[in-house]
């Protein structure tokens, strides 16, 4: 599967950018350090110069310059690098750590419903009929203000830990369920399978069935999904921000980033593109290295 | 998956994403746009003097307005639909102006030339007082109808006035309520009289025939004028009250009936037959139909009405204002500019309120003065398109305003001198919470302004995004956790009359008064000066102890707001109300295309 | 009819483009079919011969296969290498027809038999109407033995047989020149692969169609074929008249490949003779029980297993109070056509199905529970194992070959991480596999070695009882005949006692001491093998003889065509 | 097949049982008080325990829920803020506080524009992302295809908030090509219904369309290789037709699934479109209700679109038997 994988140039080019983002997530305050911005320094608004009046940046191109190489926020003239780099950690902890719940909750849901069938199996596409007919966003963009004022004090700014958890556990509620459907399909193809037979027929138990000869089988289309899922999941929440509810000020963001550059798109463009192309670029990347997975990962692929 | 993958094709994906990244360069708003140039923003807080107008200024119809022409249909774009349309529920600028399309008032501003002059609408004039302000009297116009022909009568303007007693209501001004009741407050007040469905008839007001209404207050008051302007003294007709569908969709008495409210999508205006311009001296009636369309982002909104797309050439907006992001835009081209309608919101003005009751000690206010950087946030709302600088509680635009600067600081703020001023604070303050409503990303850039300047004085300013339904009723309500938090008001109408008494008396409660500001030296002045019965001293006497409160620094005084507004190239007649704050429709019209 | 041969190919050469650089299929292949000829065209799998069926009809795709040569056509000598999509539209279905191997992938399961057929007449017939189509349609299918009415039906409705006999229709609707029939009657039982052959040679005899029949069974061959054609890797080996080729191939491959397949008439338990030794050292003589039976091992007494209904049907039984039993050291051979219920006493017998009633015993201990109960289960499969049909299915694709090899040693013994190695390198080498395979996956082998190594883990532990679930019917011929060698070797040199499950008579003629015949869930017939064979009681068990392909050709009876030698 | 039809149906209502009920728990949790936010600011206590019970917020959850679905079967009465009865007949979605009008009186409001979004974005959809996945799987390998599949990686990388707002700025405000986004009722003139809208349909559409494409392209090049296709040819029919009567049948299936999926959610409101164009469609509804804390409205549109997808999901399902008749409904 390696070695499928490492044939395929446009996977090892998109595996190189995905790694690329994920560098800069874990490095971000390295980074930004070596590079002597912060990404919440106001440094239009503390130095002069930078910001009009309007709170629009004065050099050409969002004012870059050699001093803020991707130019500044209007309004508040944050450094645009710093926010992008820190960004990049904002969606991938949500994302990356959203997968791996949905990971587990759908290797175990689906793997046991699989194997199991019967009236588990029938509560389990209830259960998906009704996560499947709910509007989604809409739980999303309500949910964050409902946990913000159950749980949180009025005294005390949602903890940004919160945010996150709040998003992740709504990614995993909906998330979990696609994942866990194709591992029920498969798993239901494998427990047809001979092999499965032969293992019982070799006297091996349950559990033996489960986690040595079915396990072993489904964690391709678990990657495959993942992959595909981080993406999507990056771009939710980037669709959250955008409407408002994501994750708050001043954890930088490139949901917010977006919807903020939409606003000034006509005085500012650079600012609306800079976060705009990375996402895009990052969405690519994870995408196609998804499908290089599921090419490596796919034995009849004939390319 | 079998064959050629789609990977390899993600070539022609990268390009497009590079040729964006590339045909994105702009310029900066600094090429041209400095700071001296000119510019559409408006200076805020102009100083008004309203001035009441005579019986004969009270005769219609109102002045043309030069250039204008009949004909043509105004559509009117703004992102958010009127929350109220039953005009006992109108309580805001925008709105008041908005609905004089169909509604009218026992009395009404007329503009001549920008200058606001209070006149008679449905009266002969401003009302004539008796009994030392205990007895006001107005007499109704002839000719004055419905939108079906039946005539208005003073037993109509009276129920109209009986409704603001009913339940549902309270979101209505409460004066007639107190005044009428001669209570400290609306609830004190129903309990006298609880609307016209309860208790039927309010013996306070008389109406000895169908063209004369009586009010007998039990306490003099000065200002019945003015309150005769709000839209909660307009008729109701009893068989059209619908209750809550008449909030959506009430009976017009003006130049124009509601032909269709479709709510957050359309409001359609047309002509009323049977209003006659003759007795109108406030409104005119230019345009033939006017179309209200909601949901559309102001953005999108501006861009039609500057590109003059769709019909952007004859929309203008009465809510939306210029998006910041449009106006260095907007600035650089001179045909544009032109198209920008601007002018002093009213007697707007935009405070830090701080609650007194918990951040007791002026040190740590004072502090809070000196260190609250007004520049900054003002930078992130539109700079000055969002207003001037404010050092007074009151807007120039109140009768008898007076400036003072009590503390001065620089509009960058003085983080030295808040620090000295914490030095001296009894107790050490290290945390303050501070509240927004979420709508708007300058709403969290304001935030995040703030927790900076907080910041660099030592002090933790933990922050709160709301939704603004529920900011609203967090911060007006009684058990407000938050120390701080912004807020836009203004006075009810261009007196002093108001603001202290309605806002900085000890026993209001939190809606009125939300910073639970307490000083019974100017308790027992509002006291005293309540019961003065000349409106011209009442005025004077207001305005000087202004600064006796202001020495508390019970708020920081942030901006006089401006309004920038837009209209299409065909729009004519496009002015800021001097007294509502926006684009008076009653004198827009179509230009000739 | 003209002189010109119905087909001809000459130095045809197929190569497919892959990503690994282009593959050759078929090199340098040429052979003449006279019209009404019927030409054997014989190979294992791999051997390209029906890729030379599709280039017959242009049917590869030219986006990524190249054909050089030329496939002419007789009357106007049309080379359909080459010529043009509109030209080739024309000629398949018309003048060239095809009938395919698997039939229920052959037909479109969206659309009406009826439809399927009418619409490969409308194609060449434009002036036709629906309703002559129709018509043309229906007494086709009575032509091939299905009721008219039958005609709209969809595919899924029909028994194999009967989808077989569609395609048939589909094809020869149109009275094509030429028919290629590529391995139309391998996935059929014995009796109606009989059945639909002689359905093909009737048709086409009326008709004068010459047909390319493509398979790699050489007894279909023999009783089909005026001459054929042997293929190995894409190359033509030898071609001749079948009867020829047959007694006397001059090509040791045509030799082992005739060979390879026992018959009806080889000696039982020979070693058979393979591509790699076609000479085998023989055994002279049958094989004897190789010990006398000191009593029963595991029998099944008035077994009834019913499948469960789909949802709310009835459950339908799959085998209906069958009584048998095996011996101590004994093969015996369970033979029925599909749907017998062959399978299903297999599964009973090793504790993966539940008997409805009935009893099943091993070592006269009762286990008819172990499919519920997993400790009986583990206990009789420490005796009892069973070697699957598919090589493919049965070994777990992520496992390595050592990880299946130990999995019954992980279960049932203690052994720890490197004698279980050392007890998996010695059963590779019993298997005839090399040590060094251990750490592969299943998918790097072929399908003779995979089902080698599926014998390995059956025999990991020692088993008293190997139940083979067809072994060796996935195979090819030759990898067949290697296989049945090694279980011959390893029932010698273990001792096993065998329960041998089959549907081809001469193989379990030539394995098995005992033959049990089943038929729709009973038994039909018990008894040692030349009581069964030589004189066989049931007329089921007769007519299952009758229709088995011998490879010797029939004497006269049919037309003879003279080749010309090409 | 009634008997199928009949079980469907009490899936689905169950479903959408579960639905309401969760919704409800949820959005009672909400932060603000509707009631409050009904009755106003200057509300006192008194005031708003009136508005309370005249709104039903007194009584306990569980029997607000069963009012609430008895009402959505029987209709019933609401007592407005001020006590004023409304009729709501069945069926009954309750009643808006804020926009003082039944929910479902609303929801009918803003359909038709919700509807023709819906409508375009699913032509565009089927044109760009059916269209492009056949052609690319019938020229598979050659550039046609590895075009089509950058063009819809693209699709399915993008975001309808970016997208959106670069080719609203491009193709309209800064050239003018497009007319500005706007809904004019389709009885108003078709023509302006859809210039109004075309440019929501292009984005949305372009940007669901590239999953199409690639389901459609895998499922075509799977069926390929049934023998049923090779059939086809065998008998004489062109490639074109014989991929267009068999292989797109057999790649049928999972499309129609999907799309109906994609019907019933397009249905329930294109939140993010309707924002971004300012196009008040049944999303801006929910969304604005959410952020107005307007409960009633806020479940019923949640049920509403719930109600679409499970609609749909089921249509899809007869299509689907009906195209493949080996699929037994049961």
């Amino acid at each position: 599967m390696v070695d499928a994988f490492r044939r395929d140039r446009v996977g090892i080019a998109s595996f190189c950018v995905v790694g690329f983002f994920v560098v800069l997530a874990l490095a971000a305050p390295l980074i930004t350090a070596l590079y002597g911005k912060n990404p919440t320094e106001h440094y239009g608004q503390n130095g002069a110069g930078l910001l009009s009046p309007e709170g629009l940046p004065l050099l050409p191109n969002g004012g870059i310059s050699a001093e803020h190489w991707f130019g500044i926020e209007p309004g508040l003239g944050r450094d645009v690098l710093a926010q992008l780099v820190y960004g990049v950690r904002t969606s991938l902890l949500i994302a990356g750590t959203s997968a791996a719940v949905v990971a587990v909750i759908g290797v175990v849901v689906g793997v046991a419903v699989g194997y199991l069938s019967g009236f588990v199996d029938r509560a389990f596409t209830f259960v998906c009929n009704v996560l499947l007919a709910f509007p989604a966003l809409l739980f999303l963009i309500t949910l964050g203000p409902v946990v913000q004022t159950r749980f949180v004090g009025p005294g005390e700014s949602e903890p940004a830990w919160m945010q996150f958890l709040v998003l992740v556990l709504v990614f995993s509620v909906f998330g979990w369920v696609p994942l866990a459907m194709v591992l029920r399909t498969v798993v239901r193809s494998l427990r047809e399978r001979e092999f499965v037979e032969a293992a019982r027929a070799l006297g091996a138990s349950r559990r033996h069935i489960v986690f040595r000869e079915l396990l072993p089988n489904v964690w391709a289309p678990v990657l495959v999904h993942l992959t595909l899922a981080v993406p999507a999941m990056v771009t939710t929440e980037a669709a959250l921000s955008f409407l408002g509810v994501g994750v708050n000020e001043p954890v930088p963001d490139w949901g917010r980033m977006i919807s903020r550059g939409a606003d000034v798109f006509y005085d500012d463009p650079t600012y609306l593109v800079f976060p705009g192309v990375s996402l895009l670029l990052f969405v690519l990347a994870f995408n196609l290295l998804g499908d290089a997975v599921r090419d490596a990962l796919d034995p009849h692929t004939v390319r | 998956m079998p064959a050629i993958t789609l990977r390899t094709a993600a070539v022609p994906a990268l390009a497009t994403a590079a040729a964006l990244l590339l045909c994105s360069c702009s310029a900066g708003a600094g090429t041209d746009a400095g700071q001296g140039r000119n510019s559409t923003a408006a200076k805020s807080g102009r100083r008004l003097t309203t001035t009441l107008g005579t019986a004969k200024d009270s005769q219609g119809p109102a002045p043309e307005v030069p250039g204008a022409r009949r004909g043509g249909t105004v559509t009117v774009a703004n992102q958010a639909d009127f929350p109220h349309l039953d005009p006992q529920k109108i309580y805001a600028g925008e709105r008041y102006s908005t609905s004089l399309l169909w509604g009218r008032q026992l009395t009404q501003y007329q503009i001549t030339d920008g200058r606001p002059r209070l006149v008679g609408d449905l009266a002969t004039d401003t009302g004539t007082s008796s009994d030392g302000g205990r007895t006001w009297t107005y007499h109704l116009k002839d000719g004055i109808a419905w939108e079906d022909g039946k005539p208005v009568t003073a037993q109509q303007v009276k129920y109209g006035i009986e409704r603001t007693f009913a339940p549902g209501f309270e979101i209505g001004p409460v004066y007639w309520p107190q005044w009428l009741t001669g209570s400290e407050d609306r609830t004190e007040a129903v309990k006298k009289y609880g609307g016209p469905k309860k208790d039927g008839d309010l013996k306070a007001i008389e109406t000895p025939d169908d063209k004369t209404v009586v009010f007998h207050f039990p306490q003099p008051q000065s200002d019945v004028p003015y309150m005769a302007a709000q839209s909660s003294s307009s008729p109701v007709r009893e068989d059209k009250d619908t209750g809550t569908g008449y909030d959506v969709k009430p009976f017009a008495t003006g130049p124009y009936r509601i032909v269709e409210h479709k709510q957050n999508q359309s409001l359609s205006l047309e002509r009323n037959p049977h209003w006659k311009p003759e007795t109108d001296s406030i409104r005119h009636a230019y345009p033939d139909r006017f179309e209200f369309t909601f949901g559309k982002p102001a953005l999108n909104t501006a861009q039609e009405v500057f590109n003059g797309q769709g019909t952007g050439a004859t929309t203008l907006t009465t809510k939306d204002e210029l998006p910041p992001e449009l106006i260095s835009t907007v600035e650089r081209d001179p045909a544009k500019r032109q198209l920008a309608v601007s002018g002093s919101r009213g007697a707007y003005t935009s405070d830090l309120y701080i609650r007194n009751d918990w951040v007791t000690d002026p040190e740590v206010r004072k502090a809070i003065h000196y260190l609250f950087p007004r520049e900054q946030a003002r930078q992130v709302l539109g700079g000055r398109y969002a207003g001037d600088l404010a050092t007074t509680l009151s807007s120039p635009a109140v009768v008898g305003w007076k400036k003072y600067d009590l503390y001065p600081v620089a509009p960058t703020g003085d983080i030295a001198k808040a620090k000295e001023h914490l030095a001296r604070a009894k107790s050490k303050v290290t945390k303050l919470t501070y509240a927004y409503p979420t709508e708007s990303p300058q709403d969290d850039q304001v935030a995040q302004v703030l927790v900076d300047a907080f910041g660099k004085a030592g002090i933790e300013l933990v922050v709160k995004g709301l939704q603004p339904a529920a900011f609203y009723d967090m911060v007006f309500g009684a058990d407000n956790p938050y120390d701080l938090f912004l807020s836009t008001n203004s006075v009810d109408w261009p007196t002093p009359s108001t603001l202290l008494p309605l806002s900085y008396e000890s026993h209001l409660d939190a809606v009125s008064n939300p910073i639970h500001y307490g000083n019974p030296r100017v308790d027992r002045e509002l006291a005293r000066i309540a019961k003065i019965g000349d409106a011209q001293q009442k005025a004077e006497e207001l305005i000087s102890l202004e600064e006796t409160v202001m020495k508390d620094v019970p708020v920081v005084p942030f901006l006089y707001k401006s309004v920038t507004q837009f209209r299409g190239k065909d729009i004519g007649g496009a002015a800021i109300h001097p007294i509502y704050g926006v684009p008076a429709l009653a004198d827009v019209y179509v230009k000739n295309s | 009819m003209s002189d010109r041969p119905a087909l001809s190919v000459r130095d045809l050469a197929v190569t497919f483009r892959t990503a690994r650089g282009p593959v050759s299929a078929v090199r340098d292949v040429s052979f003449d079919m006279a019209p009404g000829e019927v030409l054997g065209l014989v190979g294992e799998s791999g051997s390209g011969k029906s890729t030379i069926g599709l280039a017959a009809l242009a049917l590869h795709d030219p986006a990524r296969t190249r054909v050089q040569g030329a496939v002419r056509l007789g009357g106007d000598g049309l080379d359909l290498v080459g010529a043009s999509e509109s030209a080739l539209k024309k000629v398949r279905g018309a003048r060239v027809a095809m009938v395919f191997q698997d039939a229920l992938d052959a037909l479109s399961p969206y659309h009406t038999i009826g439809a399927q057929i009418a619409e490969a007449y409308r194609v060449h017939h434009p002036r036709a109407g629906r309703g002559e189509a129709k018509e043309r349609a229906a007494a086709m299918l009575e032509r091939v033995g299905i009721p008219a009415a039958r005609a709209s039906d969809h595919p899924h409705h029909l028994s194999g047989g009967m989808r077989q006999r569609v395609v048939i229709a589909m094809a020869l609707i149109n009275d094509p020149a030429v028919l290629i029939a590529d391995e139309p009657t391998t996935a059929l039982d014995a009796r109606v692969q009989h059945q639909v052959l002689d359905l093909i040679g009737e048709l086409r005899s009326e008709a004068g169609t010459a047909m390319l029949l493509i398979t790699h069974d050489v007894g279909v061959v023999a009783r089909t074929c005026d001459r054929m054609l042997v293929m190995r890797d894409g190359e033509a080996l030898e071609e001749g008249p079948t009867e020829r080729l047959l007694t006397s191939p001059a090509h040791p491959y045509t030799k082992a490949l005739i060979g390879a397949a026992p018959t009806l008439d080889t000696v039982p338990g020979s070693r058979l003779p393979t591509v790699d030794a076609p000479e085998p050292r023989q055994r002279t003589e049958a094989r004897l029980r190789a010990a006398p039976a000191p009593g029963v091992l595991a029998e099944v007494r008035d077994l009834r297993v019913d499948h469960p209904g789909r949802r709310r049907a009835r459950p339908h039984p799959a085998v209906k109070g069958v009584s048998l039993h095996v011996a101590h050291g004994e093969t015996l051979g369970l033979v029925g056509e599909s749907g017998s219920g062959k399978s299903t006493i297999a599964r009973a017998l090793t504790g993966l199905r539940r008997p409805t009633s009935g009893e099943v015993r091993f070592d006269g201990r009762d286990v008819s529970g172990a499919a519920t109960d997993t400790r009986l289960r583990r206990e009789l499969s420490r005796d009892v194992q069973l070697v699957f049909q598919d090589p493919y299915a049965s070994l777990n694709p992520r496992h390595t070959v050592e990880q299946i090899v130990t999995t019954p040693l992980r279960i049932h013994t203690d052994l720890d991480r490197s004698e279980r190695g050392r007890r998996a390198a010695e059963l590779l080498e019993q298997v005839g596999l090399s040590p060094s395979h251990l750490s592969r996956h299943p998918h790097e082998f072929s399908g003779g070695q995979r089902q080698r190594i599926g014998i390995a883990r059956a025999l990991a532990v020692r088993p008293r009882l190997v139940i083979a679930d067809e072994p060796v019917s996935a195979l090819d011929v030759s990898v067949q005949a290697q296989v049945l060698n090694l279980l011959m070797d390893l029932r010698e040199e273990l001792g096993l006692s065998l329960l041998f499950i089959s549907h081809d008579l001469a193989v379990v003629r030539h394995f098995c001491d005992r033959i049990a015949v089943l038929k729709k869930g009973e038994l039909v017939e018990v008894g040692p093998r030349d009581a069964v064979f030589d004189s066989p009681a049931a007329p089921y068990t007769r007519e299952l003889l009758a229709a088995f392909p011998h490879h010797l050709p029939p004497g006269g009876g049919r037309p003879q065509h003279v080749a010309p030698v090409g | 097949m009634t008997r199928y039809l009949l079980k469907r149906v009490a899936q689905a209502v169950a479903v959408l049982l579960a639905i309401s009920a969760t919704a409800f728990g949820l959005f009672y949790a909400a932060p603000s008080d509707p009631a409050r936010i009904a009755c106003g600011p200057k509300c006192d206590s008194a005031q708003l325990a009136a508005v309370r019970t005249s709104m039903g917020l007194d009584q306990p959850i569980v029997s607000q829920f069963t009012d609430y679905v008895g009402g959505i079967v029987t209709g019933r009465t609401i007592a407005d803020v001020d006590g004023t009865p409304i009729p709501c007949p069945a069926p009954c979605l309750g009643y808006s506080y804020t926009l003082h009008q039944p929910v479902l009186a609303a929801i009918e409001d803003r359909l038709p524009v919700t509807v023709s979004i819906a409508v375009g974005a699913l032509a565009v959809i089927l044109v760009l992302g059916v269209g492009s996945g056949l052609a690319a799987a019938l020229r598979r390998g050659r550039p046609t295809d590895r075009l089509l599949s950058g063009f819809n990686l693209l699709g399915a990388s993008v975001q309808i908030y970016f997208l959106g707002y670069v080719l609203q700025f491009l193709l309209v405000y800064s050239t003018g090509l497009f007319a500005p986004p706007r809904y004019v009722p389709f009885a108003d003139g078709p023509g302006q219904w859809a210039l109004g809208l075309v440019l929501p349909w292009l984005v949305l559409g372009f940007v669901n369309a590239a999953v199409y494409a690639r389901l459609t392209r895998s499922q075509m090049l799977e069926t390929m290789h049934h023998g049923y296709v090779r059939t086809a040819r065998a008998k004489g029919l062109g490639t074109l037709r014989s991929h267009l009567k068999y292989t797109a049948r057999g790649a049928a299936g999972p499309l129609v699934q999907l799309l109906g999926l994609e019907v019933g959610a397009l249905l329930g409101g294109a939140f993010i479109t309707e924002t971004v164009f300012g196009l008040g469609g049944v999303g801006k509804l929910a969304v604005d209700a959410v952020t107005g804390n307007d409960l009633p409205t806020v479940v019923g549109t949640v049920l509403v679109a719930a109600f679409f997808v499970v609609l749909f999901v089921a249509l899809a399902d007869l299509v689907v038997a009906w195209l493949d008749p080996r699929v037994r409904l049961a």
